[in-house]
């Protein structure tokens, strides 16, 4: 791997950056009001679970794949920081899950 | 399915070879025994399904784990000896290059393994949901308990039997159940975790506070047996200790009603206090047991003579202990169902505490000595317990022999 | 020294690593990977126990200010794009407007600590939701206290390289410092994500 | 391209850092005391790691010892319950803490940058800090030995709410979630580094598919710790906060929830079981193929099977708690993972037999530990998979046949490795070879005195003996497998003084060895030995996986290629050396001072009182801590350059 191809991928992209991170965070700010908004529309429980998550979700990936450059960065910092967010997406999925089971409901809250 | 149960029928099969070959080579003699595997909580000598259902799994590891062992065991023995570099020369012999390793032996191992969990699997899986609850089929005839763990005892409560103003029937360290039905146990702790363990009847489930654990055993028939709280809870987690007797249908109605009454009052004669049974105390080591050895002949037989009054009495010296009851503040941690004042729900339920074949959590035999032992100084016995600490520490509690000789008088006749 | 030639000092120094990535961004990168299991875990903590509400806890929602929420979700938003510029301003050789975009940082990352001070505050006095007297306030303000110090803590570091800026501790050719804080910024802007997601707004549906 | 080839972590600005660093003590000691509190030098470093984790393994089994003693009779009086449940929480605590783990990141530091061609860490100064907060996080967890309050007794699992306030008054929890806390920042910043020097600072030509199995195996634990520490921290975090703030994540009486610490415990607790074993098992893939004289077998798949244990490893975790009543769906859930996880595991034993396979094996001292480990190994997966049946884990769960099992895995696994380890590696750390009849002798007495100890356990465990408990009736049938399992502790121990014993006497006086005595197949081994602070004259280029006997078998193209890199090495500026520096050691000491206030002082019910004699111990411990992060950032990470050629070691400050 050279210099040179580095280097130019990078060249190319400096003009427009400024203009990419004012519009991602203007982004990020309007996904935020939708989801506040979307808090009071009369959609059923599951659906706006699912829209805020979704949204979230969205979110998470715009900082991190363009604030936090992961995008133009080596592929390997990306796979270093998934197998923290998965694992721990994961422990909280399966946490949460245990936690739910009929057999967990603590006897404070029957 | 069909190959779970064909595997299910060749383990039972070899089991019972196993036990047949056995047998006919000690003649009689089982080889729990002469391995020394028959202790009072053994996991080897079930009493009910539940328990056997464990220890049936338990031998389907042992089978496919001992398998494999044979196999890589003498694969790698072999291959140590084979292979050992017998001369200077073969010590420093070229190295090959690096192979590939063989992708065929590799999958086929993976397979292999693969294929001994599955056979370990299914029946886990199929005791998974056996143990856990009762059984459909069975639970219109589950008898209901509440077990709650305290640092360091049990207290068992039995859901259907209402006493008239006193609430549900309420013991402590010894659990009476009938045989042959399954005991459905609600798990409670009020303090600590506990776990809830009757190696010969059902695996532990633990006691968590704000959590309602459940636990299902059956006794296959009337019996007698060891439980300890296996749940590290404390100094004195190793002093948790109870018991549980299955009783036949009759027998344990019988209990039932006798527990049902109020605390039994000896009448005082009017003669005046007699002469003091055994007024030294005999002085105990530290950590001494507690337990003697001739009540284990038939412990069973034991616990029932426990239910009668003794015949020597000494009703003067009773009455002294009743008093001295209230006066030393018993009444405040424990009940006593008829008498007044004593109400206290801190410490076991002593209402029938007489008929009880063990005292202070399982670890002392229920009689005049130990129980003198007990109430003369209960931190040596159980150290840390709140009736030391709490108790006799904190309120300045202080028994004389005669005191504890009429306390000790008085429990004994809660029969 | 011009900004073409810093650029390529700071490729320089990547090359002569395995894989190309500076150490520090590696390290910062691997950090930020155990950190979300650090908020994993607290976050499961509050759902689990929201999940599990005891018996007489009043309803979040009656307690929670989704407007002061809000805005200091969207001033956090705002100090990631402006750590963004920094580094990129960094990487361009462009130490002028670094700073200028890194003041600007700290004022939104102190205005987010004023509003979370104001939060806490207006929670314990007018809405009498402590720390100690239920489990809601246990694990609410556990929760978006410790992502507070982490703010707490990039502001520091934040005010620290800016007066290194000045000093000359922190010149062009350190904009992999600069870039490191400024992943640690992002990452505490997406766990805020996260948290005004399934703390503040799951709390109204 | 030349200047690739110097793989420094640090970077060197030329004018401006000789400014910079007159502001600053910059030690130059090479000897006394002062060289080894301000060394940044790895070799050094995992050299105190070891001789910090062998004195904490002798507590730890001075420890055992007393516990054995207690329980060789019935009733016994030795200890009371209090001393012992200090005991078995102090034994538990320390051997894993502060025996295994160091001694295996003693290894960590010593031999991985030998292993992939580095001359240091990626951040020399970050892992000596994590030594110190090591040594602060183990003092502070043994303090209670010498206070009123005593030694942590809640147990290592620390089960709330055992160990809330309520039923843990004093201070001796709080000493244990302190100390805990510091030796897992001090983990998690070692691992940081680890992961770090790894991925970055190989050797050129030493792909990830060529690093020596104990440096893959390193790297997938410091991953482990990485991933897994923040569980227990914010455990602790949360204990702690109950504890000192009256909090309530356990406090029953406003809706905690007590087996929610269970749970993050065990997230972190179960990959804690692999951070223990996946190190034993590196080294043990090193040892193999080295005496079989055969390259390791299945090396991809090895590898592929460590990673995989690793990730397995986060999906287990509640098969410590099958007894908790989780329901069947989750019981059932988490047996199948544990099962599966057997498999990888499996297929590391075929392996290391294959290795061994065809070869021809040197029954040298190494080896022996190494054969030892596979079949005690092998015993303890196999317990291991008795117990994921969760209905028969049941009756095993908190008995001593789950005592037996974890020994299996942690005695006769890491253990075994890690002795092994030692003997593979003395030669190259100190220029001396441990006596090969000593070395055997102490093997077999350790080998029969644990199989003696803990194989009886299995039946205690299955004859109905709970753990944790400080006595036992004579009439439960436990009395003779106790009784020979104490005589079998005695035998372990004689052996393990044997073992160290003859490690301290060849440490002195041992036989002088020429470099590579095995016939060595990595890269470590191509130094001379003890090993010089700069480690390699010449960063070498790697050829191959067993890059070492790839190097012995093409001497002349190797030394040709040696040649020309030195000379490109030597025009880009010499060897770079990093500065020694002081300022780890102060902020450690900092957080020792502040851990040590807020676990200790005053049992004062009064929270005032408390809060202000606590304070000013703890802003004492602040302030050095934030002084020493100060300096150690201000003074900067730059070296000095050292020219080998011509004048030898002369220092050349730039």
């Amino acid at each position: 791997m050279s210099h040179s191809a580095v280097a130019s991928q990078d060249h190319g992209t400096e003009h427009s950056k400024f203009e990419l991170f004012v519009q991602i965070a203007m982004l990020l700010a309007v996904i935020t009001g939708i989801e506040i908004v979307t808090v009071y529309l009369p959609f059923s429980h599951t659906a706006l679970v699912t829209i805020l998550m979704l949204s979230s979700t969205v979110k998470f990936l715009f900082v991190i794949f363009i604030f936090m450059h992961l995008r133009w960065d080596k592929p390997f910092c990306t796979v270093l920081f998934f197998i923290g967010m998965v694992l721990a997406g994961f422990t909280m999925w399966a946490l949460l899950q245990v936690f739910s089971a009929q057999a967990s409901i603590p006897l404070s809250s029957l | 399915m069909r190959l779970h149960k064909f595997l299910h029928n060749s383990f039972t099969n070899i089991r019972s070879l196993g036990a047949v070959a056995s047998l006919a080579l000690l003649s009689g003699c089982s080889w729990q025994s002469l391995l020394g595997l028959d202790g009072k909580q053994s996991t080897f000598i079930t009493e009910g399904p539940v328990a056997r259902t464990q220890l049936d799994l338990f031998y389907v590891t042992c089978y496919v784990t001992f398998a494999i062992f044979v196999i890589v065991a003498s694969i790698l023995a072999y291959a140590t000896i084979k292979f050992k570099a017998r001369t200077p020369a073969e010590e420093s012999a070229i190295p090959p290059e690096e192979g590939h390793g063989n992708p065929l032996i590799e999958v086929g191992l993976i397979a292999a393994s693969v294929f001994a969990l599955v056979i370990i699997a299914v029946p886990t899986l199929k005791g998974i949901w056996y143990t856990y609850d009762v059984p459909v089929e069975e639970k219109a005839n589950a008898y209901e308990i509440t077990a709650t763990g305290y640092q360091w005892w049990f207290k068992f409560e039995y859901l259907n039997e209402q006493v008239p103003g006193a609430g549900v029937l309420t013991t402590g360290n010894e659990l009476v159940v009938p045989a042959g039905r399954p005991i459905h146990v609600n798990l409670r702790s009020m303090d600590v975790m506990h776990s809830f363990w009757i190696p010969k009847l059902a695996g532990k489930v633990d006691m968590i506070p704000n959590r309602g654990n459940l636990l299902w055993f059956k006794a296959d028939k009337p019996g007698y047996f060891w439980g300890q709280c296996a749940e590290f809870c404390g100094d004195s987690h190793a002093l948790m200790r109870f018991r549980v007797i299955a009783l036949s249908p009759r027998d344990f109605n019988d209990w039932l009603d006798q527990q049902s009454k109020s605390y039994r009052v000896v009448a005082s004669t009017g003669s005046g206090l007699g002469k003091a049974q055994f007024a030294s105390l005999r002085s105990f080591k530290e950590n001494e047991p507690g337990v003697s050895g001739d009540f284990e002949v038939s412990p069973l037989d034991a616990w029932k003579a426990k239910q009668f009054p003794e015949k020597n009495e000494n009703p003067e010296l009773i009455t002294r202990g009743m008093h001295l009851f209230s006066e030393k503040t018993c009444n405040t941690c424990h009940m006593i169902r008829g008498y007044a004042g004593a109400v206290g729900v801190a410490g076991p339920e002593l209402t029938h505490v007489g008929s009880r074949t063990t005292i202070a959590g399982g670890n002392l035999d229920n009689n005049a000595e130990q129980l003198q032992r007990w109430i003369h100084n209960p931190g040596a016995v159980k150290p840390g317990n709140k009736m030391w600490v709490n108790g006799y520490l904190l309120n300045n509690i202080k028994l004389t022999s005669e005191d504890e000789v009429a306390l000790v008088a008085f429990l004994q006749s809660l029969k | 020294m011009s900004s073409v030639a810093s650029g390529a000092i700071d490729h320089h120094h990547d090359s002569t690593t395995s894989t190309g990535i500076s150490n520090k961004k590696l390290l910062m990168w691997i950090f930020l990977a155990s950190d979300c299991m650090f908020f994993g875990c607290l976050i499961s903590t509050h759902l689990i126990y929201r999940l599990h509400p005891p018996v007489g806890t009043p309803p979040a929602s009656s307690i929670f200010s989704i407007e002061l929420t809000s805005f200091s979700t969207f001033i956090l938003l705002m100090s990631s794009l402006m750590m963004a510029l920094a580094v990129n301003a960094i990487q361009k050789g462009n130490l002028k407007s670094m700073r200028a975009s890194l003041v600007l940082t700290i004022i939104c990352g102190l205005i987010f600590l004023g509003c979370q001070v104001f939060e806490f505050s207006e929670f314990v006095h007018v809405k009498h939701l402590t720390i100690s007297n239920s489990i809601l306030g246990t694990t609410f303000f556990t929760l978006t206290g410790t992502h507070g110090i982490h703010v707490l803590i990039g502001v520091i570091w934040l005010t620290t390289m800016l007066i290194y800026s000045y000093t000359g501790r922190l010149s062009e050719k350190d904009a992999i410092d600069v870039e490191s804080m400024g992943l640690y910024w992002h990452f505490v802007d997406i766990v805020w994500i996260v948290i005004f997601t399934v703390v503040y707004l799951l709390e109204y549906i | 391209m030349a200047d690739a080839i110097t793989k420094s972590g640090y970077t060197a600005h030329d004018e401006k850092i000789t400014a910079r660093s007159s502001l600053f003590y910059r030690p130059q000691a090479k000897t006394g005391l002062m060289s080894w509190l301000t060394t940044v030098d790895h070799k050094r470093i995992g050299f105190l790691y070891g001789v910090f984790a062998l004195f904490f393994f002798l507590v730890g089994g001075v420890e055992a010892l007393l516990i054995r003693i207690q329980l060789a009779v019935p009733n016994n009086n030795f200890l009371s319950a209090q001393q012992y449940n200090e005991m078995f929480t102090m034994h538990a605590t320390t051997m894993i803490f502060l025996a295994i783990m160091p001694l295996s990141a003693a290894f960590f530091n010593f031999i991985m940058p030998l292993q992939i061609g580095a001359r240091d860490v990626a951040f020399p100064r970050l892992n000596a800090f994590s030594l110190w907060v090591f040594l602060a996080g183990a003092i502070i967890v043994n303090l209670g030995w010498f206070l009123h309050d005593g030694a942590p007794n809640g147990g290592w699992f620390g089960y709330t709410p055992l160990t809330t306030r309520a039923f843990s008054p004093n201070h001796a929890i709080d000493m244990w979630v302190m100390g805990l806390q510091l030796l897992g920042v001090a983990s998690i910043a070692a691992s940081l580094n680890f992961i770090t020097t790894i991925i970055n600072m190989r050797a050129p030509g030493l792909t990830m598919m060529r690093l020596p199995v104990f440096t893959w195996m390193t790297l997938i634990t410091a991953f482990l710790i990485v991933l897994s520490f923040p569980a227990i921290t914010i455990a602790l975090v949360e204990l702690m906060m109950d504890r000192s703030f009256s909090t309530n994540f356990f406090e029953v009486s406003n809706g905690g929830m007590p087996i929610l610490w269970t749970h993050l415990f065990w997230v972190f607790g179960h990959p804690e079981v692999y951070i223990l074993i996946l190190p034993g098992m590196g080294i043990i893939s090193e040892i193999l193929p080295t005496f079989s004289r055969k390259p390791l077998f299945g090396y991809p798949i090895v590898v592929f099977s460590g990673a995989c244990i690793g990730f397995l490893g986060f999906g287990v975790w509640s098969h410590h708690m099958f007894t908790t009543g989780m329901g069947t769906v989750a019981t059932a859930a988490f047996a199948m993972t544990t099962m599966a996880i057997a498999v990888p595991t499996g297929v590391k034993i075929f392996n290391w037999i294959g290795t061994i396979w065809g070869g021809h094996i040197s029954m040298r001292t190494p080896m022996m530990f190494a054969l030892g480990f596979i079949w005690l190994f092998m015993f303890g997966g196999f317990s291991g998979i008795m117990h994921s049946a969760a209905p028969a884990d049941a009756q095993q769960h908190n008995s001593y046949f789950v005592v037996a099992h974890f020994h299996y895995v942690l005695i006769g696994g890491s253990l075994f490795a890690l002795l092994a380890g030692i003997h593979y590696w003395f030669p190259l750390m100190f220029g001396r070879k441990v006596s090969e009849f000593w070395g055997k002798l102490s093997f077999w007495v350790i080998f029969i005195g644990f199989n003696t100890t803990f194989f009886p356990m299995h039946f205690l465990g299955l004859n109905g003996m709970p753990r944790r408990t400080f006595t036992y009736d004579p009439n439960m049938g436990w009395n003779n497998s106790n009784f020979i399992a104490t005589i079998g502790a005695f035998i372990l121990g004689v052996g393990v003084t044997i073992y160290f014993a003859v490690m301290v006497y060849t440490y002195f006086k041992g036989e002088r060895v020429k470099n590579d005595p095995w016939d060595g197949r990595t890269l470590e081994w191509s130094l001379p030995n003890p090993v010089p602070e700069y480690n390699y004259r010449v960063i070498p280029v790697v050829h191959a996986r067993d890059a070492f006997w790839y190097e012995k078998q093409h001497k002349e193209e190797i030394a040709a290629e040696h040649a020309k890199l030195e000379k490109a090495e030597s025009a880009h500026g010499g060897i770079h050396m990093p500065f020694q520096s002081i300022y780890p050691f102060i902020a450690s000491l900092g957080i020792l001072i502040g851990g040590v206030g807020v676990a200790t002082i005053d049992s004062n019910p009064d929270p005032k009182v408390i809060v202000g004699k606590k304070l000013t111990v703890c802003l004492i411990g602040l302030g050095i801590f934030l002084y020493g992060v100060y300096c150690w950032a201000l003074e900067g990470n730059e070296g000095y350059h050292l020219h080998l050629d011509g004048h030898d070691s002369s220092d050349t400050k730039h």
